[in-house]
């Protein structure tokens, strides 16, 4: 009786060990792929974050130049036909 | 409450109260990171994210996808020495 | 095409489709009127035409000559505000 005793509390503690192992790295999983996920999203949108300031700032400058040499060329166009209107007056 | 039942209770209360239920939760913790099972998760949740678009993405989705392979992931030999300390202090405390 | 090019891309043809960028670059105009930077700019050009003679002086060589100028006559405030209102522009329509 002893020995069977023994022998069933032996089988016992074995599956105990098993399940309590299981659930261990059952909690240990889920609080690390948790954390993990929540870093990983937050660092992805802080990425992201950084690249829309860095681009935004890049179509700014874009924007301001596709303006200026617009403007610029249009600006020179029309002085110098001026200029020249002004120098074939002066000749008439 | 079965015997078993009253036994697995007072195994638990056991871990608990001598630290050791922490103890064994930290050794698992480190052994994931050296074995750079932090590392292949970090990644494939990145991949996760890469592939559905961040904007598609909510943590409790990601958590979802990224478990199953998180779970086989973990190499045998972590759970081999997680299984021989648990062993180890069922022993110690075999009056249980 | 890189991760910025994309976002460039992303950010223009938002800009684009919504006629915003044309906004954009009225308001600039405008602004650089306002500030002064077209009378500045005008008698940087007659400078140079004086100095180098009207025959002399192609529409391209002025346009090389002076832009440098025009560029660094741009206040930083205007190119601030600018920057301002694409930001906004872009929270409004924050599905990038």
């Amino acid at each position: 009786e002893e020995a069977r005793r023994r022998q069933e509390h032996e089988v016992l503690l074995v599956q105990f060990s098993f399940s309590l192992c299981r659930d261990l790295i059952y909690e240990v999983l889920d609080e690390s792929v948790k954390e993990t996920a929540t870093s990983e999203i937050q660092q992805a949108l802080k990425e992201k974050a950084t690249c829309v300031a860095k681009c935004t700032e890049q179509v700014c400058t874009g924007l301001v130049e596709e303006t200026l040499n617009e403007d610029i060329a249009l600006l020179v166009e029309d002085l110098l036909e001026d200029e020249l209107q002004r120098i074939l007056k002066y000749i008439k | 409450m079965s015997k078993d039942s009253q036994m697995r209770a007072a195994i638990n209360q056991k871990l608990i109260e001598t630290g050791e239920r922490e103890r064994l939760k930290e050794l698992l913790r480190a052994k994931l990171v050296e074995c750079g099972w932090k590392d292949q998760l970090k990644a494939h949740c990145k991949d996760v994210i890469k592939e559905k678009g961040l904007e598609h993405v909510t943590v409790e989705d990601l958590v979802t996808e990224v478990t199953p392979k998180g779970r086989a992931l973990v190499p045998d030999s972590v759970k081999k020495e997680l299984l021989h300390r648990i062993r180890a202090f069922l022993a110690q405390h075999a009056t249980l």
